[in-house]
């Protein structure tokens, strides 16, 4: 019972070319998509310091989300690459520390003309944070 | 294949007499190494000396103590941030000060140019409490004993019992210590390269026989063993996840020393101690009415978090951070622990070579496409 | 400051019934939230808390054997940006709540909506004497402070005269444990906001003060001898460059004592700024002048600097000399230097909310001796000349 | 004797620009000399110099600052001069507990037209250094 009663918040960082445009059409598309997902838009994924995701989690977020163009694709020719590599660090760092935000972490590419798929992404990833739970975090008082 | 030379006289003796030489000769303007600064033991600086009688018999200079009061990496980078130095000095360094050097170089914070580096196969340091406590000196004795046969201190701080990268692999000359049974009676320098190689060319008094024996000589090889072995032991100790991590630093007092004497934190002005992470009574009015209570100030595990994402990948393992913590926690085996885990992501050994690129700065189109879902 | 105080119930041990009068303040909205320091997960240590559930207060220690955030910073950290709708109560140490007053003549703090709540204070454990052991200090410190022994406390809490509300009336509402002999605490008000506060929680102002003040002028008596007497052996100790230098001859320039200073609240700090980043040149020149050049080269420069920037605010908490590694005596010596500063420029730091700052302040008539007389015309010139 | 006579002190003479630079001009339109060795240095009101900048000179190699202002009400900026005094003040008591010779600090009063005073002031404190000796923090290598 409670589990279902869990709406997770999720902080999404989408990218102003691909994803933000596809969340749009899904959205003027009227796809039907769980209402978890806080939206930042960001110029670009490459935009998002890591900073930023450990502010979403240390505040309480259940879980963060990063989009961006395909690889390739980026506007800015290689603000994807770097976000990967940013990305790939901080999920070393929470692996190694055993921290539960390694699994409430995802990096999905999603190009402005697929907006089932960032439907899709968006109710994966929902449904994974679901199974989580709640975030300790959102209670800790001595962070 | 390294060239050596090895010099009748003990290993300390040989190296004040090589820096007194240098200066004297005017073949560099200056030398960065330990001085006593007091009569305390524990008064001890990074000293830039230009004055050769330093170096003799009864010199303050002290370039071989075991002891880290700052890390000499950001000492050269705090001489040279504000441009090259236009006259050559040899800096005395220990390896992971060295590393640390050549990271802040990558990082642009201090320049190569015209130094020369001087390090030495390294047995550990005491730890800062150590000499507070008046024990330094009383150690020394049985510190170069255990040095001698390729074996440490059990006293010296547990970053250097766990520190795999004691061989320095880019210094202009090495001074071998770790394991040399004769180094009261004879020193082996390794000149690695020809900058090294020059300056110690015909320097009266450094008459010695050329060497080509291997650096990673038996000792170091088993050392290396040992200190490989401490070094998991002391990464399995690591409290993880965020219960652990709470654990952890509930004592820290947010002094943020860590970050003021790593070496490789240089931004002027931290971002947990910009205007960032002042807070307005609103936020902290919302945090009260989610969880009935939080720590004020705030942030002591998003600092730590954060620093990891800022450092992490340039960490070179020296151990200030757990020195100068004033409530002993234990950052650098933390630091250390998950430094080695980013950097074995990137493949990257922090402080090994200049002309690599800091995996955040670049890319490479075919990797790790696993990461992205 | 009033001369009656209310009587508080204290069977149980004075943390006691100050935990649960704190409950009831919570419970009856008299505030709508405490700050006030509880013990850490671990066990270890403690940390400034602001709460609103009374259950918490279970784990919070009014009077915690060590100060591991001075709590003057906590409130400044907590109100720098406004004082905010709610109300909250802070339970400090004296110095905390003068470095609150520093810090909020300083426009870092707001005390608009805070009332600051202080005991009489037996001092601290030195932070690492404490974390040696955290049972076995909880332990000490509650046999030192039931003895009034000082001994093993900080240095700076050994020689500390302010310790209650009757020397430092800097708080709004003060507990007075000295004299509970019998079992019962005073509270006793020290400003209009602390009297209404006993007001609405119904609590009569009808005890007499004279046993405790009578207690607490002795205590004071003595402890001010002997801050005389330290200070005095201190000076004669540090004057002098050359025992100076030798008493900061360890400092590795970390810093410690400038971030843990509460009344040091700048963002970036003189000292660590560009203006000291100087050219390799300048350093290289510096050596050949003196034979060695110890780096960094500003030990001295940082910490008289540090002095001139806040010597006047210094509360002599002593959280400086807890915070460094090398056990440097920074907190005796910048006690001394207060003391002196500020008596020549007739301030007393965190005393009250209306003083105005002494460098903001002036007189026209003053402070001649600093003036040099110009007495007749000199005759160099002349012989120059000539 | 002849030590005395070799010692040729640093010193750094804070001019606020109103006054006391006015008095170093005034010497200079009657041709009188003042020790070359005093280093003049402008600064828009004595009571804009930090604390720190009298005490950093005597640190880094500096003999004495000697600070001239305004006489007191004829402040350009009213109270400068006021709040300078307060700062030597402060000064002079930290450099007296640390035995540091608050002496190497002077603070006097310069008008526009006194360049007499202006000149006597350099030369009265120059000699006054010489008798004092160098600064001891000068030769110290932990400085």
């Amino acid at each position: 019972m409670e589990k279902q009663a869990f709406t997770p918040k999720i902080v999404g960082f989408l990218c102003n070319w691909c994803t933000y445009a596809a969340a749009d059409s899904a959205g003027v598309s009227r796809f039907k998509m769980p209402p978890s997902l806080m939206v930042v838009r960001v110029m670009c994924s490459g935009r998002v310091d890591p900073l930023f995701v450990l502010t979403a989690f240390l505040r309480g977020a259940d879980g963060v989300l990063i989009c961006g163009c395909w690889p390739g694709q980026c506007h800015y020719q290689e603000g994807n690459f770097h976000a990967r590599r940013r990305t790939a660090m901080l999920k070393s760092i929470f692996d190694t520390l055993e921290l539960e935000m390694a699994d409430r972490f995802r990096l999905s590419w999603i190009s402005a003309s697929e907006a089932p798929r960032f439907v899709q992404v968006v109710k994966e990833f929902t449904e994974s944070v679901e199974q989580e739970g709640p975030s300790p975090v959102w209670n800790e008082m001595f962070l | 294949m390294p060239e050596g030379l090895k010099v009748n006289g003990g290993t300390e003796e040989t190296l004040r007499e090589l820096l007194r030489s240098l200066l004297e000769s005017g073949r560099v303007s200056g030398v960065l190494a330990l001085g006593r600064t007091g009569d305390a033991e524990q008064s001890v600086a990074c000293s830039l000396f230009t004055d050769p009688d330093a170096f003799g018999a009864d010199g303050t200079a002290c370039p071989l103590l075991p002891f880290m009061p700052a890390n000499a990496g950001g000492v050269l980078s705090r001489l040279t941030l504000k441009g090259p130095l236009t006259e050559p000095i040899a800096a005395v360094v220990k390896p992971c000060e060295m590393r640390a050097f050549i990271e802040l170089v990558k990082l642009n914070q201090c320049s190569l140019d015209n130094i020369l580096l001087i390090s030495s196969t390294c047995g550990g340091v005491y730890p800062l409490d150590t000499g507070v406590n008046g024990g330094l000196k009383k150690k020394l004795p049985g510190y170069w004993e255990a040095v001698k046969q390729g074996e440490l201190d059990d006293d010296i701080r547990p970053t250097c019992l766990a520190c795999t990268h004691f061989v320095p692999e880019n210094a202009d000359i090495t001074v071998a210590l770790l394991g040399e049974a004769d180094l009261d009676v004879q020193c082996t320098l390794y000149l690695n390269t020809e900058k090294g190689a020059a300056l110690v060319d015909g320097l009266e008094g450094l008459e010695g026989t050329p060497l080509s024996g291997e650096l990673e000589s038996e000792p170091i090889q088993r050392s290396h063993g040992q200190r490989k072995a401490f070094r998991e032991e002391l990464f399995a100790g690591v409290e993880v996840g965020l219960e652990g991590l709470i654990r952890t630093f509930g004592r820290c007092i947010g002094c943020h020393a860590c970050k003021t004497m790593c070496p490789v934190c240089y931004c002027h002005l931290c971002y947990f101690d910009s205007s960032d992470c002042e807070r307005s009574p609103e936020f902290y009015e919302g945090e009260l009415a989610r969880k009935g209570g939080l720590r004020v100030p705030p942030n002591t595990v998003f600092f730590q978090l954060g620093r990891l994402s800022h450092m992490s990948i340039s960490c070179v393992g020296c151990g200030m951070c757990t020195d100068v913590c004033p409530a002993d926690i234990p950052l650098s085996t933390l630091f250390s622990k998950v430094g080695a885990s980013v950097q074995a992501l990137f493949d990257y050994q922090p402080g090994k070579d200049v002309t690599e690129e800091i995996p955040l700065r670049t890319f490479d189109e075919e990797e790790l496409v696993q990461v992205a879902t | 400051m009033n001369d009656k105080g209310a009587i508080l119930p204290a069977e149980d041990g004075v943390e006691a019934a100050l935990v649960g009068w704190l409950k009831e303040t919570l419970n009856k909205k008299i505030f709508d939230a405490l700050l006030i320091p509880v013990e850490v997960p671990a066990g270890d240590s403690f940390a400034y808390l602001l709460l609103k559930d009374p259950a918490i207060l279970d784990d919070a220690s009014p009077l915690p054997p060590v100060m591991p955030v001075q709590g003057g910073k906590a409130i400044s950290r907590l109100t720098m940006r406004g004082s905010g709708s709610k109300r909250v109560a802070a339970v400090v140490r004296p110095c905390e709540a003068r470095a609150a007053i520093e810090l909020t003549k300083l426009k870092q703090a707001h005390l608009d909506n805070l009332w600051l709540i202080t005991m009489d204070c037996p001092g601290v454990l030195p932070l690492s004497d404490y974390l040696e052991d955290p049972a076995a200090g909880a332990t000490c410190f509650a046999e030192a402070s039931l003895e009034g022994d000082r001994g093993p406390m900080r240095p700076n809490c050994q020689v500390c005269n302010r310790f209650s509300i009757l020397q430092a009336p800097a708080s709004d509402l003060h507990i007075g444990t000295l004299e509970s002999a019998d079992g019962t605490v005073l509270i006793v008000p020290g400003s209009p906001k602390g009297e209404r506060v006993l007001e609405d929680m119904d609590m009569p102002l009808d005890a007499a003060l004279d046993g405790w003040a009578k207690r607490v002028g002795e205590i004071e008596k003595a402890q001010t001898e002997q801050r005389r007497r330290a200070h005095a052996e201190l000076r004669e100790e540090t004057a002098g460059p050359d025992r100076l230098l030798d008493v900061f001859s360890s400092c590795i320039n970390c810093h410690n004592c400038q971030r843990v200073c509460p009344v040091c609240y700048c963002r970036q700090c003189y000292f660590e700024s560009a203006a000291l980043k100087l050219p390799p040149e300048n350093y290289l020149t510096r050596a050949e002048r003196k034979g060695a050049l110890r780096f960094s080269p500003d030990t001295l420069l940082f910490h008289i600097g540090r002095a001139t920037h806040m010597i006047l605010s210094c509360v002599a908490c002593g959280a400086c000399e807890d915070a460094c590694p090398m056990d440097i005596p920074v907190g005796q010596v910048f006690s001394l230097l207060a003391d002196r500063a500020q008596e020549t420029l007739g301030y007393v730091a965190g005393e009250s909310l209306e003083d105005p700052l002494p460098l903001v302040a002036y007189e026209m008539d003053e402070l001649h001796q600093v003036e040099q007389p110009y007495v007749e015309i000199y005759c160099k010139q002349e012989v120059q000349d000539a | 004797m002849s030590d005395e006579r070799e010692f040729e002190p640093r010193i750094i003479y804070f001019l606020c620009s109103w006054c006391g630079s006015g008095g170093s001009e005034t010497a200079a339109a009657h041709h009188l000399h003042y020790p070359e060795n005093v280093m003049p240095s402008r600064v828009n009101c004595t009571g804009a110099l930090p604390a720190v900048h009298i005490v950093r000179p005597l640190i880094e190699g500096a003999d004495g600052v000697v600070i001239s202002g305004c006489h007191p009400g004829d402040c350009h900026y009213n109270d400068g001069n006021f709040r300078a005094r307060r700062r030597v003040a402060l000064v002079k008591s930290l450099l007296d507990t640390l035995g540091l010779e608050p002496e190497r600090v002077w603070f006097r009063y310069v008008a526009h037209g006194e360049g007499q005073r202006f000149v006597d002031t350099a030369t009265e404190f120059n000699d006054h250094i010489k008798k004092l000796g160098p600064n001891p923090l000068k030769t110290r290598r932990d400085t």
